[in-house]
């Protein structure tokens, strides 16, 4: 910064202006107005370094980002939740936008229809993909939003008992964790086969692709479950639900979704959004926000932030979910990338992450000492077996530029669960077996 | 503005309604690999309908759409307790560094160094403003932090063998946001009047805490934009009865630099960085809501936080766990994305910037406040903070209501002030005009309202219809509730 | 929407009026190298007048007045002659690729080999989409791309010993650059009627030519949207009386890929990267005016060109002045960033996607002329190409003329078309749809035009009033002319 | 691109909308619109690469950038007429914004005042900047713009003559040739203190800070070409016209410059600006686009094209330039560049680049062997002469990853022209001076 006095760039007003209006108040100093500040505690000090100009803060964080190995700088096989998908220019286009960006939730219809109605178009299209009902207008993430499942099926049932399969992602358990037990909520494992639930099982839930990126079998347990008058509760994957049945085409009352693979970055976990669906019975019951139609007083079609009196500035205590601020501008990127991609790009897409994660798990599985120990249907991600620790294997990979898939030899004997996505190129899919097979020999 | 529908005006159609079949908006690459088998097709998808759109209609669509919204990028947004203030271009773009934007959350350690190291130092900073001896920046919106934050001190209270502490004291000026997540925290919840200034009433208080108190959530200045001139009081009393003190740090715009709540013994403290931290609002979210805490309660911050381990003059950063922690929130790390831009803003103020702000955005509120304290009631008569609560009880003897009057302010060209929060105050109008605005736009917005005050005297009918000139008249909300149409069904 | 100001309305104030002293935008660094004497301060300047503005207000201004445009983004542009298509978002990020936006004009070729293979890719491109020998990528518009055309005739001539020729023919219809360049290029222009066909009158060009000829500037299909039927013998005439053919290839989308001009005998040939290729006007420029040749020209080719040369497998590309260079025609090496959004472009299309262009960019226009035929005016019957140009001369007996009918549209939620040019249509309105429209689009707009055409009998007042719904009304162009105010001045 | 038949992003109609268009046309295919083209000439082959996806092309681009050094890459000391300076976000997401990048020039004023006003300010600012009383909206490039000032004097004078002084850009005098010369314009060199102009000459054309960077001293010129009732066209930088005096202070008729340097990217040579000034009494000779205020039929202040008269739309083989389509956009760049910059932010950049450019050379001239063989007084560009020559010095410096300055020793002994500006660090101008110190020993 120059010298002189302090000017910052974000806020106008001058030692001029300051002055005009201190006397228009009625005070002889700024210093007045914060004199409710309890002797003592005020004008503490502040071990902040001071203003950095924009060029060297670009500069700073540069440096900072070339410390970083990114998902885009050479073979990658990570996972596990968050998932590289080509984004098209046009999402980055429109979501900069700074109409969309720099809104605030839509509480004046008259002027947000921009956010609201792409909010409407949001709800359409995870309706569509996830082939439920309805859907509101987005979580925080997928994590959450499958807690929040969970949460939603015991108001519904009022019910404290939630029965899990252990194929889901173990951070969506921790999160289930976070938000039920606090409520009293009793949480406890089963199979897909389990016939027998605990009584007063409010809902089973269950994750599918699961987290070893395996297509569950749940036709049974959500029969169980729904011979018991419990819910099921299904998180899955977007891409997963173009290209095989839908959870809710075998009876899932709740599906849920981290929506990040539909054009939003990885980004370092965030912030992604989390999709929300369920049986049209179940509306009054979302958590969240929802945008519906209607008309404004010209009889114009509209739309507006509905059912409000589910929500926390209404309900306070008794709402169904404290949720305010959400993802509206994620929900937007993937609004935007579904309608890019459209009815035959989304199938394509998918269809590319299945062939080309076989084509890999076919020539892994060749490799000596290299097997696929699971049964069943994959979509993209699979548990490769490996003659080694995998975080051994894995620091050999970076040696030679790869990023190896996920080191889960904590649950599956020198598990390495690896992703291939339509991003990852078959010279890249070789690149990776050819390393794995030299670090076999 | 867009071609005119058949209905004679220019709605725009979903997109499933211009829908062709055949049209696209990509071109995926062919598949590179030898074809794999699929599956048993019973197990396969039959039908998925989704629009099919060309990419120029897909651009034009969303453009159009978004001209229809007010926006910061466009408009004054006084909405109070939303701090809608200028959201800096520059962290949109650090944000995209390939680096950060591109980097798998679950990248080896060692391999993610320059993001772990932004979220380091955040938390730093936000402990620093804060005055609390710890962050985790896990939490994704302010909502979510005050979740973190009861489960905190519900896990502080259950490992000091304190189970029977469920109750959680709200004053009734609070956020909806405070006593719904203390209910998801397991927590009952009871209000504490506010007193005849606009303080929390400190008699009511006193008879509500006893043994099964949890604590207290509070906001600081309060959501009347008011400080609370007792806190020493409130926290001692609150303290003493073995309660913990939680701060909903959403206005803490007020007091940047001018005031730590730790130093006051708060225990924990929420700081919205979609609001003080000018990340943007993007029409409803993303946020992030980091958690800062005392001392006593750092072991059970929600994870993952980060620690630097400087080892031979290199520091190296990594993910933890804390001791007891409540846990994950989300799958991942947080808003990184989010947080990225809270650090980019710090570092873009500095010590004395941010001491700026808060000086300014009390300014400006007080002007406000004092050029419009003739026109529009205030129900306590005192400097505000950063916000300031106006009542159009007078209005309201008109026939006009807070409703109409923000209405109306949409035809000047000014995004409405809140409206009918916080519940205590009748026909409440909250503005919070932040830092970020010019005298000049202030005087034009109090240009707007004195007119609306007198429109209101003079040709109410004219308030009562507002507002004229947007995109959409008044909506017919009951309609949307009772009726809901929440997707695009095929007809 | 703006705030109001004092006149009632939301005109943008200038930013020099926006002008708090003190105020900054953004904060540079202090110096970090020991302090340099400054020279005898008669060297330095005193007064320098500047926008002291804060960064928010900057970014607000400039939105506010961006909603005020249409654009390509937002509307229909059905600007004959202009060729207003869809521009691909994914072009704007490949030009923005640190690689690319940040390399400088002077870098060592080895250092810059990705860039100027980009170049010598879209030179080869661009010969193969017009059927030349080479192809120059220096020039900087269309227009300057004439002027390297003309310039280059004129080098040939003069290396023939035939510096008498100075004779340039131009179509009547011909866009005013086309005399504008030659003119600048040293020749004398005559004028070749138009025959009732459309055509150009071969007669009179018979007449014209004779050993002072120079060459012929003429656009294919012509600004008429019509396809010059006796390009052949036009060609052969001009060759035989010494003459060269220049083509303008503006008007390259209604025949891309089906069409090459140097099949026709054309010797030079410019194109609108800004047009065909789709590179955004950003409001009028930058563009580019690539000039590909024929053989006899390539010595000439402004300078530089990239050439390829392999050696042991391994392509380099350089920089390289074609032996009797007419010159440089700007300080580096043509509009780069608008280059590699050409190249984009062609390789995002293919030969398949540049053939469907012209296709449907013809099949466009021609359906606009079938379902507008009965309604308004058209000079020549016959099918069009990309473009077809109506006439209001019909409408004009109510009074209402092709201005009106213009502004009208603008009313409709469409951009105007092309008024009064080509000049040799009475009251013209040139339309040209571009293969990005889809139908609907199409079906509005002449739902629109019928809809005026009607309102021109009905109610031509109305028509002769618009628009009405636009952020200003028709202007006062006669006081901008006559008393020129061409910037803020401090009063 | 997935098999099948090709349906292009870009292009909406479906072969079903083309059908039924082609109905209502009333011709029974695409090719019989064609029909016009002459037999034997239709349908060419066409020997381009078939459609390339989105996702393919960036990566394609992204490799080819790669093979770029680009300026930021490292220690950087090129010039000669393109010059790095920091851009503040806010000029690109402005610039970005499609309202502004996808319209058309503003021959529809009702509907395109966001450019006007736009070109409005940039005639200010430029005209502030340049301290002249009238800038045009734009030209295309600084030498093309300093070649139609030579033009516009000819025009003026209606003399054929032009005096320049070899002090100027060889690259600009190119273009001076290119543009003039075909007129049957003469153009010959004098020195700074010639007083002996060929009769009938037009005007003296000059640039200051000069090729090497040097303050031009060119008041006796000017003088001796006004006493010849002759003009002056000096060309100029932007940023040396904030520290120095500019050219219209000491009698410069016609004052040009290239205007990348405020805030447009070097971008491998363009797409720039030329900025273009004059006295007021010459206004009806700009050439180019020029933007006036006015009112609309409510009495709003609007703004409009004007002047168009000396256009070519008009003024056919008689407009005072051919410019058609021009560079709104870049005008744009480097209007929201001044005004982030503004007053006091852009005399903090000159002065940068000034403390800077001279620190260099103060160290660089201390270096046995270097030398700065030019007299008087530089902005932030100048010139060494080397021990050896410079291009195998910049040969080692690559080897070091310092791009060095440009070789002028076609026109100065072991010449390098330097440039340091305010993005140049002192650690980058530290390791430049030791690495030549080395390269010297
Ligand atoms: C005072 C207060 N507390 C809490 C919140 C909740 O924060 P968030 O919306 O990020 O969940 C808000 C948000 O509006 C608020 O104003
Ligand atoms: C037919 C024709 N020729 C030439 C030009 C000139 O091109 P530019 O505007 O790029 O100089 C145009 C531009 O409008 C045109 O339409």
């Amino acid at each position: 910064m120059q010298s002189g006095s302090f000017q910052h760039p974000y806020i106008p007003n001058t030692p001029a202006d300051r002055e005009e209006m201190l006397k228009v108040i009625g005070v002889s100093s700024a210093e007045e107005l914060f004199r409710d500040i309890p002797q003592g505690y005020s004008a503490p000090s502040l071990d902040i370094p001071q203003a950095l100009p924009e060029m060297d803060l670009l500069r700073e964080l540069q440096a900072l980002g070339d410390e970083n190995r990114h998902a885009d700088q050479g073979p990658f096989f990570l996972g596990a939740g968050a998932y590289r998908h080509y984004i098209p220019a046009v999402v980055q286009a429109i979501v900069n936008r700074g109409e969309f960006l720099t809104a605030y939730t839509p509480y004046q219809p008259e002027v947000s229809q921009g956010t609201l109605q792409a909010a409407y178009e949001f709800q359409t299209m995870v309706g569509q993909i996830l082939d439920m009902d309805v859907a509101n207008a987005g979580m925080y993430d997928g994590a959450s939003s499958f807690a929040e499942g969970a949460l939603m099926a015991c108001r519904i049932k009022r019910r404290y008992k939630v029965a899990y399969l252990d194929t889901v992602s173990p951070d969506y358990i921790d999160v289930l964790k976070t938000y039920t037990l606090p409520q009293g909520i009793e949480i406890y494992p089963v199979t897909a086969n389990s016939t027998n639930l605990k009584r007063e099982t409010a809902c089973i839930v269950a994750q599918s692709p699961n987290f070893y990126g395996y297509i569950e079998p749940l036709e049974n347990l959500i029969e169980t479950a729904h011979s018991l008058d419990a819910l099921a509760v299904i998180a899955t994957d977007p891409f997963a639900s173009v290209l095989f049945r839908p959870p809710g085409s075998y009876g899932a009352d709740i599906v849920t979704a981290e929506g990040q693979p539909l054009g939003v970055p990885v980004s370092f976990g965030g912030p992604y959004v989390g999709l929300f669906t369920c049986k049209k019975e179940y509306v009054r019951q979302l958590p969240g926000r929802i945008v519906g139609k209607t008309v404004d007083s010209n009889i114009r079609t509209a739309y507006v932030l509905t059912l409000q009196t589910r929500e926390q500035h209404i309900r306070r205590e008794k709402a169904t979910s404290n949720i305010c601020t959400s993802t509206a501008l994620i929900g937007l990127m993937t609004t935007v990338y579904s309608a890019i991609l459209g009815k035959e790009g989304i199938k394509e897409v998918a269809q590319l992450c299945y062939q080309k994660s076989h084509y890999a798990a076919s020539l892994i599985q060749q490799i000596p000492g290299y097997s696929l120990p699971l049964d069943g249907v994959f979509f993209q991600e699979f548990v490769v077996e490996c003659p080694r620790s995998p975080s051994e294997i894995n620091e050999t990979l970076a040696s030679k530029g790869i990023i190896g898939g996920l080191d889960i030899s904590d649950r599956i004997h020198n598990g390495m669960l690896i992703c291939v996505t339509e991003v990852n190129t078959r010279v890249e899919i070789e690149a990776l077996v050819q390393a794995l097979s030299d670090i076999g020999k | 503005m867009a071609a005119k529908n058949d209905k004679g005006n220019n709605e725009l159609s979903l997109l499933m309604d211009q829908t062709v079949v055949g049209r696209r908006g990509i071109i995926m690459p062919a598949s590179d690999v030898p074809v794999q088998p699929l599956p048993d097709p019973g197990l396969l998808r039959e039908n998925l309908d989704l629009p099919e759109v060309s990419q120029p209609q897909v651009v034009r669509y969303f453009t159009q759409l978004s001209q229809l919204n007010y926006s910061i990028d466009t408009h004054f947004y006084p909405l109070g307790s939303c701090t809608m203030k200028y959201n800096p271009k520059i962290n949109d773009v650090v944000a995209a560094i390939p680096g950060m934007s591109y980097l798998h959350p679950k990248t080896p350690e060692k391999f993610s160094q320059g993001a772990l190291k932004v979220m380091y130092r955040l938390q730093s900073y936000l402990s620093e403003v804060t005055g609390m001896s710890a962050t985790s920046l896990a939490s994704m919106a302010g909502a979510q932090g005050e979740l973190a934050g009861v489960l905190m001190i519900r896990a502080y209270h259950e490992r000091n063998g304190d189970s029977h502490r469920k109750l959680m004291l709200i004053p009734d000026s609070a956020h909806g946001t405070n006593p719904a997540s203390a209910a998801m925290g397991g927590f009952a919840v009871k209000a504490i009047p506010s007193d005849s200034n606009g303080n929390m009433d400190l008699g009511a208080l006193k008879e509500l805490v006893g043994s099964d108190l949890a604590g207290i959530m509070l906001t600081l200045p309060s959501t009347l934009g008011l400080f609370e001139t007792d806190i020493v009081e409130i926290c001692d009393v609150v303290h003493k009865a073995g309660g913990l003190v939680y701060g909903d740090g959403a206005n803490m715009n007020a007091i940047l630099g001018q005031l730590k709540l730790g130093d006051l013994g708060f225990d924990v403290v929420h700081i919205n960085l979609h609001k003080t931290f000018s990340t943007p609002h993007g029409g409803g979210g993303p946020g992030a809501g980091p958690v800062s805490v005392a001392e006593r309660l750092v072991p059970f911050l929600p994870l993952p936080t980060v620690v630097e381990k400087v080892d031979q003059d290199v520091a190296q950063y990594s993910l933890v766990k804390s001791d007891h922690s409540i846990g994950r929130l989300g799958a991942f790390h947080g808003n990184f994305g989010v947080l990225i831009r809270a650090y980019a803003y710090i570092r873009s103020l500095g010590a004395d910037g941010l001491r700026q702000i808060s000086r300014d955005a009390v300014i400006n509120a007080n002007y406000l406040l004092a050029r419009l304290k003739e026109s529009y009631d205030v129900s306590y008569d005192r400097l505000c903070m950063h916000e300031v609560v106006l009542s159009a009880r007078r209005q309201k003897k008109n026939g006009v209501r807070g409703l109409d009057i923000a209405k109306r302010l949409l035809d000047y060209g000014f995004h409405a002030p809140t409206m009918y929060f916080p519940l205590i105050v009748d026909e409440a109008l909250m503005v919070e005009p932040t830092e970020s605005e010019s005298k000049e736009t202030l005087d034009a917005f109090i240009d707007a309202m004195l007119a609306i005050a007198t429109e209101s005297e003079n040709i109410p009918e004219t308030v009562r219809g507002a507002p004229y000139s947007t995109p959409v008249s008044r909506l017919d909300e009951a309609k949307a509730a009772r009726e809901p149409d929440l997707r695009w069904q095929s007809r």
